[in-house]
């Protein structure tokens, strides 16, 4: 077929979640099925929401939120498949990890870090410092959304600081800001540097279901797309399996994409095993988080107004992918 | 019939509220050899800068009637006061500045190059790079490129100022050999008064402020003789037309002969 | 020589002129759609965004902080890297003994030194100012250099025959002078470089322009973007415009 | 007039000398836990990550697609803006029209045209190169036009006066020449930009130098990221070394 | 006794290779006047660099032995071949280069600039730039910018070499009278052999190459009338002593006292 001869140009950003992809290209899944992939590496997400706008790619696996601007711009872009979930955590270190336990995931009640940010005011004579990206990104409103809405807490209790991600795990490094929203393998890396560092709050307590990595197609009802767009979901569903199933099975595939030798396998395949209940495929899954999070950004005055969720997934495609 | 017709000239740098020199009117016919005298800072290099077109006169207009030219050469050519070589130059490829573009191939502009500084006795120091001259020595390459493209119209600014008696008095008969066999117009600035009686066939003094032309007068045959009684009375009249000390009044300095 | 040389009024107005046709041709190309809608918003939406951005105070306040940055950065490394550039040019030891030093540090980017203004300074505007100190502080450097460098040897010995022989004598009486020209391209230079590196020095969440411009981007508010995009170049256009004055000043005697 | 003239082979020491002393600060503070740990490696530890990179080959395929975004940029901006330079400065109608232009685009950082490199572009080294060549033109833009500015107006007049008064000859034979030591630096200056925003350029997933720093860089991988600094710094060396060759060679006659 | 002693100096520019002048031996006394005269390219310009303390001989030692001075004064200072004006500075701030750092007030400097400017007939243009000049005129600056600061030791080359007669005989009879006044020590470059007779106690001449001191003649009592016969044969004597015409053979020549 004419169509499926055209190489299909994947977007994706280089995290733990962007994974199926991964698996789905180093398997040769991709191949078998007839589908040239050409995976294009973002470093951040407005440069890959670029990229999408102009049309210089076909397919997306990235963050979910930015594909809903994208959307009220005008351009037809829908999410096919889920990647991975609750992907974002708080680590925290120095004097507000006092008296966590290693290994244990927060499980802070609203009253008790409440007194854990007074008492670190009142030692050290300033707020505690969290690091999470520009304002408007993922990281930025999840980390808003769980200080305000789950743990009720005054955002004015809290310094926010919006840094680039190499800046934000770096800061946190140095010890310039006292927490930050991070991800996999960045985590597992840190808590290796960092023995003292703590999670204050894992994905799933700041938001369930938070949304992450999605794929999501451009234009889906052009007829070149008809071709391919089932067979990417199917794949993308598979190895998203595979992930949740036998992480360890994937570990040479990610280590090859991700770390590209920088990182050993078997950092990676600890990582892939700590997050591998947040590979979950179904799309269905997260749209109740994205509509939150749409809401609450709506609500602090980012987004002029709100676009409707429901529009940006096709839950059909999944559904037929899907055994 | 005459070359350059300098007609009712004037400069100002000011856009007119003061006049370097005004209401010149000025004849060279071809073949002549004009000097131009007058008191430092009286305009003579400007006048010869408007003549050779780099500066376009406030007033009057300057006109050239330079013949169509022989093939390697350039209908006229500047010698300035202070040489002015291209620092980033070799000696030698200063002197064929003028040359380029004359459609002449590299070895013979070099050629003519190297006649051109055997002339001015640099014929050794043709590699080296203006900096490595001495003040008299720079001055001849000077002189050099302006020699080379064997011009119709040369225009000479003090070319011998920096130079020793001997080396200056080689150099003024070179070119009075090359005057007299080529019959080139040359307007020659000094402000040596012994020097332009010495070489030229009409003496122009440039004075006041601003300036205009005090005297205009012919100078006898050659070879000349300096000491000769004439030639003295020669040199005190030029003397004191340069300080402007005699009014000429009437017009009889202008065009006044002498032996 | 055809040296056609332009009043200040001519000069204003072909630059006008310029203006608009750009403004003519960007227009144009939106409006015949020749971009994908979206990525680049054409000149006549720009009036609203920056309204809303007015009106909500985050324009002023924006400029304020980066000009706080931008200013103390612009100053420090405007004076830092001039002054290594005419310590190295005009002394020959240190020349040779930074020469090594300054091939290993002179290609380090400007997001390489996030991390250390972190380590040193923290995520605070002494961090941000250092970023941006150090982009200006290489142009400035390499431009004083070279400037020292291309200095006429024989004014050195007028200074010496009239009692200014000592190295900061010459230094006053000649090397800064003479090299002036060269200084002050390479200070107009920093100028640019300066805003250029607004935006990365304030990735450390230090608010400003940059920062600003960041978030917009991160919710492809493209519009908003581009309004900061302009005001920054109406900022340096300003700065310039000033620098030139001065700069025209200070070379009168160039002519 | 004490100048000090030192030789090829007193300088290389030197300078290796100057680098030894920084190497050997390095280690110390780093020995000394004067920085966190994790956030500096020390020297001592680049050897290992470095052969490992070898060993891996990512080392070589690094330097090679960066090296063909750099040469390429390079020239491409390098040609430019000595050309855009020459031009504005030379002309003074062009000049002026192009004035307003130029102060708007001058201050639009590297990492605002990374979307415009992608819409003109796409995502290969096409766009990368376009995002280094940005930054290089406007060094060389302002020092060729600062060089041209300060050209002596007396040797114009030297060309006119020798039949080489058209636009065309005068640029050739004075213009370029008498700011060749200005139009230098500006080169050098924008070698190093270049490898300052290769970065930049290879911020959209274009593989190179600066897309594995960033790579190792959000890894934490700070050795690796270290052992790229280090080699940037030793391929400018290398390129700041050959083009002083070149270099004192066409300024000879400044001596 | 002496002010000025070179011993057995040679300078090299290319680290011994070879020599622009060498084994070159001259002391001036105290309050003499002394021209230097040679061909074009010679060593004049190098030697009083030289004498300067601005380049370092290549063999031998200069001795100053410049008295204490005076405040507001400067030991020694050079008129350059070329006035090398600082382009940066207006005329005025050029005289007064000197002067800075002397400790002298603000109105003090401007007062002697201008008394110097007026000396040198640049009066009126004291507020220009340097581009502002004709040749003469910088070289005027010049001669205003080193007078300004009243050296023990005034070292000059070819300060009136691009003036007119008048303009020059001005300044010619303006440094006598300085000099008689107050009996500097003067060190006169010039290439122009009735200038040296005119002005000079001593004429050395430099000839040769490399050069060495091939004349050292005593000029008799002033005022000097130049059409005098032994004036003339002295002129003479120096023509072929410049041109290394008649080789001296013995010492016969150094020191020979003219009338
Ligand atoms: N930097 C240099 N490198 C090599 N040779 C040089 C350098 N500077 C001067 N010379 C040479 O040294 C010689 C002496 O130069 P100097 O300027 O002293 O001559 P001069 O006697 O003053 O001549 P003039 O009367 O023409 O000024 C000349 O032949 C000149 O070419
Ligand atoms: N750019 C300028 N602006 C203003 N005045 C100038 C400029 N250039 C020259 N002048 C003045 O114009 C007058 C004539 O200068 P010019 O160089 O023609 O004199 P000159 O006769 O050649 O003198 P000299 O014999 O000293 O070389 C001088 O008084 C000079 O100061
Ligand atoms: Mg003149
Ligand atoms: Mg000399």
């Amino acid at each position: 077929q004419f169509a499926a001869a055209a190489p299909i140009r994947v977007g994706y950003i280089p995290v733990l979640g962007s994974s199926a992809l991964f698996v789905l290209d180093g398997k040769g899944w991709g191949k078998d099925a007839g589908l040239d992939l050409q995976l294009v590496r973002f470093t951040s997400g407005p440069q890959a929401i670029q990229a999408l706008v102009s049309g210089r790619i076909d397919a997306y696996v990235a963050g979910v939120l930015p594909l809903l601007q994208v959307r009220a711009r005008g351009v037809d872009v829908k999410v096919l498949a889920s990647g991975a979930i609750e992907e974002l955590s708080v680590a925290a270190r120095g004097k507000l990890a006092e008296g966590l336990e290693a290994g244990d995931a927060g499980n802070q009640s609203p009253t008790a870090l409440a007194q854990r940010i007074t008492d670190f005011t009142t030692t050290t004579g300033h707020k505690p410092r969290f690091a999470a990206q520009p304002q408007g990104s993922v990281p930025d409103t999840v980390l808003r959304y769980w200080l305000k809405q789950q743990e009720k807490l005054d955002l004015k209790t809290v310094d926010i600081v919006g840094i680039d991600i190499d800046a934000a795990q770096q800061a946190f490094l140095a010890g310039a800001v006292d927490a930050a929203v991070l991800r996999e393998p960045a985590l597992t890396v840190i808590r290796r540097r960092l023995p003292d560092a703590r999670i204050l709050a894992n994905g799933h307590e700041m938001l369930p279901d938070q949304p992450g990595s999605v794929l999501a197609v451009v234009n889906p009802n052009a007829p070149d797309r008809a071709a391919w767009k089932n067979k990417l979901t199917a794949l993308f569903v598979k190895s998203t399996t595979l992930l949740a199933e036998h992480p360890e099975e994937a570990a040479p595939y990610v280590t090859k994409a991700l770390g590209g030798g920088l990182l050993r396998e078997d950092v990676i395949a600890q990582a892939l095993k700590a997050s591998a209940h947040d590979f979950v495929a179904d799309p269905a899954r997260i749209v109740p988080g994205v509509k939150a999070l749409q809401d609450f950004e709506v609500a602090e005055g980012l987004l002029r107004s709100a676009t409707p969720v429901e529009d940006l997934f096709d839950l059909t495609t999944w559904h037929q992918a899907t055994p | 019939m005459s070359l350059v017709r300098i007609e009712d000239t004037g400069l100002s740098h000011d856009g007119g509220k003061s006049f370097v020199f005004r209401h010149v009117d000025l004849s060279i016919g071809r073949g002549e050899f004009v000097a131009v005298l007058g008191p430092s800072g009286v305009g003579k290099s400007t006048l010869l800068r408007v003549v050779m077109g780099l500066i376009a006169p406030t007033e009057g207009v300057v006109k050239l009637d330079t013949s169509p030219r022989q093939a390697g050469t350039r209908s006229t050519a500047l010698v300035f006061q202070d040489a002015r070589l291209m620092p980033w130059r070799s000696v030698r490829q200063n002197v064929a500045f003028g040359l380029e573009g004359l459609g002449l191939s590299a070895s013979e502009r070099r050629e003519r190059a190297e006649q051109a500084l055997r002339l001015v006795g640099l014929a050794a120091e043709g590699g080296r790079w203006p900096r490595q001259l001495s003040g008299g020595q720079r001055q001849r390459v000077g002189v050099a490129r302006a020699l080379v493209v064997n011009p119709d119209l040369l225009l000479m600014d003090e070319p011998f100022g920096a130079l020793d008696a001997i080396t200056r008095t080689s150099l003024q008969e070179e070119l009075l050999g090359i005057w007299e066999k080529t019959r080139k117009t040359v307007m020659f600035v000094t402000h040596d008064i012994d020097e332009a009686i010495l070489l030229a066939d009409r003496i122009v003094v440039l004075a006041g402020s601003p300036a205009c032309v005090r005297g205009d007068l012919t100078v006898g045959p050659r070879p000349r003789d300096l000491s000769s009684s004439s030639r003295r009375v020669l040199a005190a009249r030029l003397r004191s037309l340069i300080a402007g000390e005699d009014d000429p009044g009437s017009e009889a300095w202008l065009r006044s002969v002498d032996i | 020589m055809k040296d056609l040389r332009l009043g200040g009024r001519e000069r204003l107005l072909l630059g006008t002129v310029g203006l608009m046709l750009l403004f003519a041709v960007w227009q144009a190309v939106v409006r015949l759609q020749l971009v994908p809608p979206g990525l680049l918003p054409a000149p006549s939406e720009l009036w609203p965004a920056w309204m809303s951005e007015i009106s909500g105070g985050f324009w002023q306040q924006s400029i304020l902080d980066s000009l706080s940055h931008y200013v103390l950065g612009l100053l420090i490394g405007s004076i830092l890297g001039n002054g290594a550039g005419l310590i190295c040019g005009s002394v020959p030891l240190v020349d040779a003994a930074t020469g090594g030093i300054v091939r290993l540090l002179r290609p380090i980017p400007g997001l390489a030194w996030v991390p250390f203004a972190i380590l040193w300074f923290g995520l605070n505007n002494a961090g941000a100012t250092f970023v941006i100190a150090i982009s200006v502080f290489w142009i400035n450097f390499y431009a004083a250099y070279g400037a020292v460098k291309s200095v006429d040897r024989e004014l050195y010995e007028v200074a010496a025959a009239f009692g200014h022989g000592s190295f900061l004598a010459r230094l006053l009486h000649v090397t800064l002078p003479a090299a002036s020209p060269g200084l002050l391209a390479g200070l107009r230079t920093g100028l640019g470089q300066g805003w250029m590196s607004v935006v990365a020095a304030e990735l450390f969440g230090v608010p400003g322009i940059g920062a600003r411009m960041m978030q917009a981007s991160s919710l492809l508010a493209t519009d908003v973007v581009v309004v900061y995009m302009v005001t920054m170049a109406g900022l340096y256009a300003l700065t310039d415009f000033l620098f030139g004055l001065v700069r025209d000043r200070l070379l009168r005697w160039q002519g």
